[in-house]
């Protein structure tokens, strides 16, 4: 049985010095798992997400982090992503290494990671500066036409972390909407841990090609009502908009930040935080 | 009803350069704006894409983020990330992709990734998503960005994504069959490749700004074309449906319940 | 408007000497077009498919292809393609050149298709015979790890051809059950024609992430009910496994295949033939 | 109740190796007849796969092919082809993948191509399918074959897929890290790869079949393990239940209403 609370499978599955992804498209973003490895203060994590987020802000920011692969950093419609500029701007609270990619890189480098193959290849990076300075955007020649394309190696973390709308008493996992790469990262990796809004008997009359992930491609599944505020779950409750908005000024300042993790992360729990997420 | 704002002629513009035949990639801010202003008026047809999966969407609001439910729920369906990016994307199946950008150049060169070097930028940008390959892919792109000295600048810090690289066929010679940025739409002019050179030419004004104005906001010496038309002001239709439609959106994002 | 009736579309989109893929895996096989292709005597075409299936045992009997790409040419469960043997062993009704890969080599090849690359990569043909005779098996070898990998040429055919359950009135098309390869084959080619059992007003509520192929990737839509008979349609009727098994000793003769085929397609229509179809 | 046939001691032998953590890759015929059989007495929890798509799939009637409507009526889910082979088969997920062909040689690799040359066959087989990759990337490979010394021989007319190639370490310096084929199961015997060599080895007989026998329907000399017991028999539930599968089967296929 894969089902765990939440503390026992973060610290199971996540160690210090692993690389961990934690995905999720703008919809169904794992807060809670990435609060709780904050409150077990996790170290030299090497961090993957296409678009970083509010959530890698806050792991940066605390630490967490001394390398990102990404290939977006904003709040997305807000603005700057205030404590990842300030890691790479001024190191605080620590250097961070930066590998970044395109969104079309990434999301080809999940696909081939799913796939078991170590590089994807796209029609990527024509005339721009960003193979420069990532050594890892490479090139190769297709055995047909001769075309020079680009590479970008497989994505293979040793840990995924994503959140979805329910598993069944079994343990396998549905999502539904915005999927973003989420199947690929949980088939990338050695392991994945699933945080869910509900457990049901029976997923009961579904799509047939439901997206669905079998419990024996999972590590672990947690229960955590709320646990991708404040982003949303699609049926469950709606992306805080407001909340995005305000972690611009939250954000700015580093005694601000620290101020609102302690009061809202640290001395808190999963269930204190996601009381604010509103029905859908 | 309020004359028009510049950033209000800036949307209405892009949003009368799309047909409903067009299947556009569609980014955050003005982009949204212009493409759903165009579905709500002149072309219902329009298919407009999200790059978080979201095929056909029609949203009565605004989206914040390029992945809010409210794209979901309107779409014709959904699809995965690398999906999107790999058969729709890079599949060629895109007309119209839109970008912004911190800075631009004069071939449409934009940087959305640092000011200052790489290593040790003095602003670290977002960098940049899906922009790349948008610019590279999409049959041509359509470019939204106010203007300012320090956005229309000589020389890019970086070069996120490729416009006309250093003009004349550079495209073509770097293999790539799509026109790449055909007009860049800002708050005071329009402006649009040179058909030889590929330097951005000042094609229309927008009423009440002059030559000078423009130039003044503009960090290189600006061509401007021999004909130099007023840009069309926007009508009380379109302004009404964009003001009601931005109206709807700040009422939804700033967390009252819609 | 998409929507045509069927002779007029395969006349206006399939052109003698054409690649001509129609795919479908067991499920949703496009026979009725398959048999339009028949009564127009369409000639000299190059067939794609990955399991040719009794749809290209016709064709091929008929002297339609003069070339065929696939992965697997038996009769599912049954036993051998008596046409196809036919044609490789004695050339009859002509010769036909075999382009032969895996299924994993042809579903990757369809995937790279769709994302507009030249060619597939994957962990294929290890230390197996087909390389040796098929030269359009190759190899790449990885920027990062310094593996060899194999090559397979991209599926970019002039036409694909699809049957699927329902369009909307604006043309957009819409698959569930085994989806086998077919979004992939539609995205790939040039020009793409879908026969579905009925048109709805509007698909209504359904999954957030069905199989919808949007109406502007398609060339024409026609609505044959019955189409995919003896294949199935998920929802709608039932595969034919008798008419499988039956098929054995149909196309075993040359006479008797060809007094089948006059019998039940030269000399009929496709509502003809769809009506054996059973109910599900 | 009538003694097993051979085929049915083939089937319930190679449904006996089967645990209920595997994930299996399911061809049709005999393999299918085995995996459900395993499902519906010992091993309840294992996943069957099918190369249609459909992943966990609990059908009541065997299918005819691998993508019968039962498949994925009865599955948790049915994905694409491509993910199917890319993600799954490729991805490593797999514990054991069934096979069988035309022609097996001692090394346990498989022809199902042709029979005399590839540019003019006497017989044209029906070619490889998914058998080339899942010879190479499930966990493990059970093949499933009656007897025959047309079907065993001592050299294929082309490998369709890789056994343990010319034996010894051959797999791992091509570079698998897979099993390959851990058992050949038969109508007559149970053959497995020796552990050093990897030549296939007799390591049990099926009740009142002899040594002499065996060899008869094999075109090599065989190999038999020093320590030769008799395959367990089929107990009578699981031959029951196999039975009643099949009966439930050829109804369903002969086309009368099931």
């Amino acid at each position: 049985m894969p089902f765990q609370p939440l503390p026992d499978a973060i610290r199971a599955l996540v160690h210090d010095g692993d690389t961990v992804a934690m995905e999720g498209f703008t919809h169904l973003i794992p807060f809670a798992a990435a609060h709780e490895l904050i409150r077990q203060q996790r170290r030299e994590l090497t961090l993957v997400r296409m678009t970083p987020d509010l959530i890698f802000d806050q792991l940066i920011g605390m630490g967490v982090a001394k390398a990102l692969t990404f290939s977006w950093g904003g709040n997305p419609g807000v603005g700057s992503l205030h404590r990842l500029r300030d890691a790479v701007e001024h190191q605080w609270p620590r250097p961070i290494t930066l590998d970044e990619h395109s969104h079309a890189a990434l999301a080809s480098a999940w696909d081939a990671g799913a796939a078991n193959l170590p590089f994807a290849v796209l029609r990527g990076y024509v005339g721009v500066d960003l193979p420069k300075v990532n050594p890892a955007i490479r090139s190769v020649t297709c055995p047909y036409t001769g075309e020079q394309l680009a590479t970008v190696p497989a994505l293979r973390p040793d840990v995924t972390v994503i959140h979805a709308q329910r598993a069944d008493r079994a343990g396998n996992v549905l999502l539904e909407g915005i999927i973003g790469v989420q199947k690929q990262a949980v088939l990338a990796a050695k392991r994945a841990l699933v945080t869910v809004e509900e457990v049901v008997d029976d997923f009961g009359p579904r799509s047939l090609n439901a997206t669905i992930l079998p419990a024996w491609t999972l590590s672990a599944v947690c229960v955590v009502p709320g646990g991708a505020f404040p982003s949303y779950a699609q049926g469950y409750y709606r992306r805080d908009n407001a909340f995005y908005l305000a972690w611009d000024e939250i954000a700015r300042d580093r005694d601000t930040f620290l101020r609102w993790m302690t009061a809202n992360v640290l001395d808190k729990t999963a269930e204190d935080f996601a009381r604010h997420r509103r029905v859908a | 009803m309020t004359p028009a704002t510049p950033t209000e002629v800036m949307t209405v513009v892009a949003a009368r350069a799309l047909r409903s035949s067009d299947v556009c990639f569609v980014g955050i801010g003005a982009p949204s704006a212009a493409c759903n202003l165009a579905r709500l008026t002149h072309a219902p047809g329009i298919t407009l894409i999200y790059e978080s999966g979201t095929i056909g969407t029609e949203p009565q609001v605004l989206p914040l983020s390029i992945g809010d439910g409210e794209l979901c729920e309107t779409a014709l369906t959904t699809v995965s990330v690398p999906e999107m990016f790999r058969y729709w994307l890079q599949g060629g199946r895109i007309t119209v992709g839109f970008l912004g950008g911190a800075q631009i150049d004069r071939f449409a060169n934009l940087n959305t990734t640092v000011v200052g070097p790489y290593a040790r930028p003095k602003v670290r940008l977002p960098g940049g998503g899906g922009a790349p390959e948008i610019a590279a892919l999409c049959q041509q792109v359509f470019i939204t960005m106010s203007l300012g000295a320090r956005a229309f600048v000589p020389m890019l810090d970086f070069i996120t994504s490729l416009g006309h690289g250093t003009g004349g066929d550079h495209r073509a010679r770097l293999g790539l069959t799509t026109r790449g940025p055909t007009r860049v739409i800002t708050d005071g002019c329009v402006l649009e490749p040179d058909p030889e050179t590929k330097e951005l030419t000042v094609t229309s004004l927008h009423e009440g700004v002059t030559r000078e104005q423009v130039q003044a906001k503009c960090g290189w010496p600006l061509r401007f074309a021999p004909q130099l038309p007023t840009t069309p002001t926007p009508g009380a239709g379109e302004l009404e449906v964009l003001r009601a439609l931005h109206e709807r959106t700040d009422r939804a994002h700033r967390g009252s319940p819609s």
